[in-house]
């Protein structure tokens, strides 16, 4: 450690302070508001292939928040969120990853979840908690999980994947598999100590972790004002001494590019980076909230207007590669298949009574399987007012 | 008097305390403009301000260390953590500070004027991380009191005497009733007394146990019980820490039997207690077992909550097993 | 064989555990190159590298984190706590996520891998910081599992076993007897199993159950039992979550009478719940009510650490009050 | 909240990071090692008799840590912690308060209470946990505290503190009694979430607070590398928008200047201020430790080298305000106090045994007094067992 009379130390003689904003992070952008590309960017590594993959995913996600939601109010679903506003953040860095690289999610980042070709009836299943949830109905629905795609499986306590990130990132290192995990968290979970966690012990023990903040505006009703006084998370990765980078998280291209760049840096250098996208949740918290109590339609927009959405769309139209005709049929598409596969999933049963005691443990202990054959015994005296003995789906 | 729901009673006594004395503080996650999401604290920083009732960070461990602080200077914090199922983050700043903090200074300093409100418990199809009753891990832990209202009326009343309390109080608001619960209340400020369970019905076969949400359930039981002639005591027992022993006692030696009730696992949940120390006090009046009707041993699930939880089928199996014995 | 302290038997499982299979890791505050701060990873990380015995940061929510992710990683964390005392930063860690990872996941993923080792209990003159047994807290967790060595040949069998269970253990090591402890321990391998309790000691008139340090103490009060001709059965619970309550209600079944003791406070202890436990499955058996003897329902205390334990005397005094009740 | 396509965002178009050492924080300095004040350099507001009185604080401490790890080794009292190293930091930050400003510390900042009055007795007696102690002689030696100083008692759990100093100050700015909170922690602890969540939510809700880092280069055994990857504590403070300034923390002056400059602004404009003072760890963590298992002799020589004391008092005999006499007379002064004192407090007796079971709560609940009962008429049975029968101090 350094001496503090050693020369190399950078001296001031009057009592002067590093000011709160003293750092001035600049945002990678790519595509304009309309979606062209900005004279001299950099573009990312990406072709109609990909492209067209994105796109898809982008399509997917929009119709199928849009028709839970609907569904949710129809009371076919108890709960329901969606990423409305940030699919270019969550899509484009998704696609900057190898597969075999491990997501750790928030709970708004199904859009990578799909990008990596998680079925419209996973989805389904995992919202109905029915028998074919991968996660045997036990969480409320957004909750995915899947250990084929390695995208973890959410949890609800807020952040408490971040330092879990770091630890799986520094297996992969051990490993050296040449994958890493990325973490998704928005920035009010960034308040949480587990971010604090997190992202120190990635820097100092090295683990490959691109860790990815969506600053979307807001953490329920709590404005970014009143969740933070500096210059947003971006700042922070200095604090650690993480390579950090500022993203408009509405230009995909963006987004992209900086997350390729981030990948490469980690495995490279077995070092976490910290990218921050700026973005908006431009619909409600969740199924459970109504944001007008606390934001304006102006101000939602102000957001619309600057779509990552419809800018990557102009953008793959001005390459040749898309149209508005296979567009309409790729909406139409997805419309009618997220109603049917819905209409499957909604008539699919409940996972079966003894799913209630596995899985606590590896093996079912004793008190356990007493405890379930007890039950048992009292359903038999009951069957009217348990679903299960009904063989009700819900 | 007026019709009040729980939501409603809570908010009341906030409103009360905050206007009688300018030292209580009301903040959390989104308790501020927006008045919490379950809106308890709505109103609450229109009328007292934005620097008496705000929103925090999003950090449970801050919340419970600023509110710590707070106590010690002598205000008078009400920190609200948004689910009980988020309430971990903060258990180092509630079990080794809050709840060590007078014993350890020698009464040179406190955090007695310390509240956290938390709503608790299931039956909101909210799976496993809305739906805990992590009373168990708080009454073991010398220092903090637990209080848990069943009803409006209790609830306002109770809240009340934690704020005025000189201990620091952890109030459990069962969630499922926030607005299902409705009854008449008080417009003024009033206080229950901590500390004391209360026999909400009096009966001679048999004692039934619990607080919160499950005295309902409990209540359901009694009556189906009592189609079949058994007559049940019923007692809430609102204080979990300290808890009323004597009354308990009183109950279980009268009619030497007991059944206890609650939302939590049964393994390490607070009937335990309540059984070993009832067991040893009223062994020789004790005509059957301590019976247990609580949640099983796991995680709480979603799609099968129905057969999870303690409901009022099985606490009727217990009475008349007990009964029966 | 060889003598071995409780350390050096602890340093001997870990040592085999890394030999065994590259993917254990070892890692904490303090225990890379200085082998921990009581120097039961001494050694390690010359033999086995920096990449797999490391110091972290100065924080218990990050190691748990860290190693919560390790083990859903398929490697095998073995994270140490410094003290007991300091494992609440890391609740939420374990009780939100450890404990409820592979269930809510519907089997997806895991943490089956992980082992959470740490020192707790009094006897040290630590008082509030450096004397907790929180264990408590773990075994009203479902999903984990909790298990206390109470000799060095204990030490070395049941952590192996730890290591190679599938279900996240908490490991909690008695540091009254780090070094005061001696015993036979083989220097290869082995495993005690999970689950069971030990009868420790046959005998007829009363059966005492306990765990860890605490066992010391209760085989002297059995010897000073003894000189009054009381026969004691004695009991290792050695597993406490999920516990062995065959062979606890087997002896008890036979003894009619059962004293638990704890160094953990007593309301709220597991004590409790075992009490509950036993009063339901040999209430017909048991000619007086079940004794606890535990600490007093205060903070750890420094000046007056041996007034407050539950020492052999107190235990002794529970022995006759039993057996004349 | 600003949109990633306003005008006043500084924008970038090429994948670049902000480096982890993107901030070059400087060393604030007023004193040269050898205790000669730097040309130019700015002074902090300093008297002689202020100085007597820091000088004097510095002295008692010097003499007590020795005497009492001696203490300590002879079986007298249990354990102990030395400040050595780092008594300008804490004394120098300790002499830009008020005395109405709350002191909320971690363990080693024994002269910060000096300085506030603590008597020797008060400290012997907190040593000896005897009937006299503050504390009732609950806790370990070190656990001081005193409300009448406005210097909270001190709880081992690391960083618990930071929040609730943060709350301290919230309360105090309420009440509008021109205080603030002074909060002393390690760099070690500063890798706890507590810090994380003290420092966001100080700035956020805008609490009068200096955050006081005492870099000292270890936590027990794990060295700054295996702490933190970036540049030491202090960019973290931009990272949450807090004014932030490092100090050379074995020059008293610099870190006089800087808390008295930290103290006006943090009061002025209701905000905190993040001070880190480099220094050094000069004796072992605690008694219970042995450093040579982990660092060298030569680098502890170093920084004895430049000890702040030293230098201290060069610079107050170049005032012609201390000679080499008076320094003898006081060190003198200290050692026989404190050794006559030592005699004193050992010889007390024990806190009663009703203390076992008071404050708890504020009264003492039946099943609290029902516990006494029963331990008073079991130690009447033993009366050899117990030290509290016995009449024994210990
Ligand atoms: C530990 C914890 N505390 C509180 C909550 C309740 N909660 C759920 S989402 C949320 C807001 C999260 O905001 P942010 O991290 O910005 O993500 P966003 O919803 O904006 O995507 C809160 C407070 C929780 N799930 N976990
Ligand atoms: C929550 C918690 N974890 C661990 C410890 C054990 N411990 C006591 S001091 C210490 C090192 C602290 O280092 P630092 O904060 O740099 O302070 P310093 O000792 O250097 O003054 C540790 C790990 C503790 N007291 N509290
Ligand atoms: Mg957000
Ligand atoms: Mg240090």
């Amino acid at each position: 450690m350094n001496r503090p009379d050693s020369k190399v130390v950078n001296a001031i003689h009057q009592a002067s302070f590093i000011k709160g904003d003293a750092l001035d992070i600049p945002t990678l952008k790519v595509l304009d508001p309309q979606g062209v590309v900005i004279e001299g960017a950099q573009m990312p590594d990406i072709d109609e292939t990909l492209a067209l993959k994105i796109y898809d995913t982008l399509a997917f996600i929009r119709v199928f928040d849009e028709r839970m939601v609907a569904s949710q109010r129809q009371g076919r679903i108890s709960f329901y969120m969606t990423c409305k506003g940030e699919e270019a953040a969550i899509t484009g860095s998704a696609a900057a990853l190898s597969d075999d690289d491990m997501i750790m999610a928030q709970y708004r980042e199904q859009a990578a979840l799909r990008f990596r070709g998680f079925s419209t009836p996973n989805f389904m299943n995992q919202l109905f908690s029915n028998a074919k949830d991968l996660g045997k109905g036990r969480q409320m629905p957004i909750h995915y999980g899947s250990n084929e795609l390695n995208y973890m499986t959410i949890s609800s306590p807020l952040a408490t994947q971040i330092p879990q990130a770091a630890g799986y990132a520094y297996g992969q290192k051990l490993q050296g598999n040449d994958a890493l995990t990325i973490c998704y968290f928005g920035e009010g979970a960034a308040s949480e100590g587990d971010f604090h966690a997190g992202l120190n012990m990635a820097a100092v023990l090295r683990a490959p972790t691109i860790f990815f903040c969506r600053n979307n505006g807001y953490a329920i009703s709590t404005g970014t004002d009143e969740q933070y006084a500096g210059d947003g998370i971006a700042p922070r990765g200095v604090g650690y001494g993480i390579e950090t980078i500022r993203v408009d998280g509405n230009d995909l291209l963006a987004v992209l590019l900086a997350t390729q760049t981030a990948r490469e840096y980690a495995l490279k250098h077995n070092k976490p980076v910290l990218i921050e996208a700026m973005s908006y949740r431009l619909g409600a918290h969740s199924t459970s909230d109504d944001p007008s109590g606390y934001r304006s339609k102006e101000e939602e927009d102000l957001w619309a207007q600057i779509d990552g959405v419809l800018r990557f769309k102009t953008w793959m139209m001005s390459q040749g590669w898309w149209d508005e005709d296979k567009d309409a049929a790729l909406f139409d598409k997805y419309r009618a298949e997220v109603l049917s596969e819905l209409k499957v999933s909604e008539k699919i049963g409940a996972p079966a009574l003894d799913e209630l005691v596995t899985d606590v443990y590896n093996d079912v202990p004793k008190h356990l399987q007493q405890q379930l054959s007890d039950l048992k015994t009292h359903i038999a005296k009951y069957p009217d007012a348990y679903p299960s003995a009904k063989g009700e789906s819900h | 008097m007026a019709q009040m729901n729980l939501l409603h009673a809570i908010n009341s006594a906030l409103d009360h305390a905050m206007e009688e004395n300018e030292r209580v503080l009301c903040f959390g996650e989104d308790v501020g403009h927006f008045g919490g999401v379950f809106r308890a604290t709505s109103g609450l920083q229109e009328k007292f301000g934005k620097d008496r009732c705000f929103n925090t960070p999003l950090v449970e461990q801050g919340i419970l260390g600023f509110a710590n602080g707070l106590a010690a200077q002598g205000s008078v914090p009400i920190a609200e953590i948004q689910f009980a199922d988020y309430i971990f983050p903060a258990f180092d700043q509630i079990v080794n500070e809050t709840a060590k903090f007078r014993y350890r200074s020698g009464n040179e300093f406190n955090v007695g004027s310390l509240v956290i409100r938390t709503p608790y418990g299931g039956g909101i199809a909210g799976g496993l991380y809305h739906s805990q009753s992590p009373e168990a891990y708080f009454t073991g832990t010398p220092g903090i009191k637990v209080v848990v209202p069943r009803n409006p009326y209790q609830a306002k009343g109770l809240l009340t005497a934690c704020i005025n309390d000189k201990d620091p109080v952890i109030f459990f608001e069962p969630k499922r009733l926030y607005r299902a619960s409705i009854g008449e209340v008080p417009e003024e400020s009033y206080e229950i007394e901590l500390g004391k369970a209360e026999v909400v019905a009096e009966g001679s076969d048999v004692t039934l146990l619990g607080w919160g949400a499950q005295m309902e359930i409990i209540e359901q039981a009694c009556e189906m019980a009592k189609e079949q002639g058994i007559s049940c005591e019923i007692i809430d027992l609102r204080t979990l820490a300290p808890w009323d022993v004597d009354t308990v006692a009183k109950s279980v030696t009268k009619t030497g039997r007991l059944i206890i009730s609650h939302e939590a696992p049964i393994t390490g949940g607070f009937a335990g207690e309540i059984s070993a120390t009832i067991s040893d006090q009223c062994f020789l009046h004790l005509e059957s077992p301590i019976g247990r009707v609580c949640g099983l041993d796991t995680p709480y699930p979603l799609m099968q909550e129905k057969e999870y939880v303690a409901d009022k089928y099985k606490i009727f199996e217990a009475i008349k097993a007990s009964v029966n014995f």
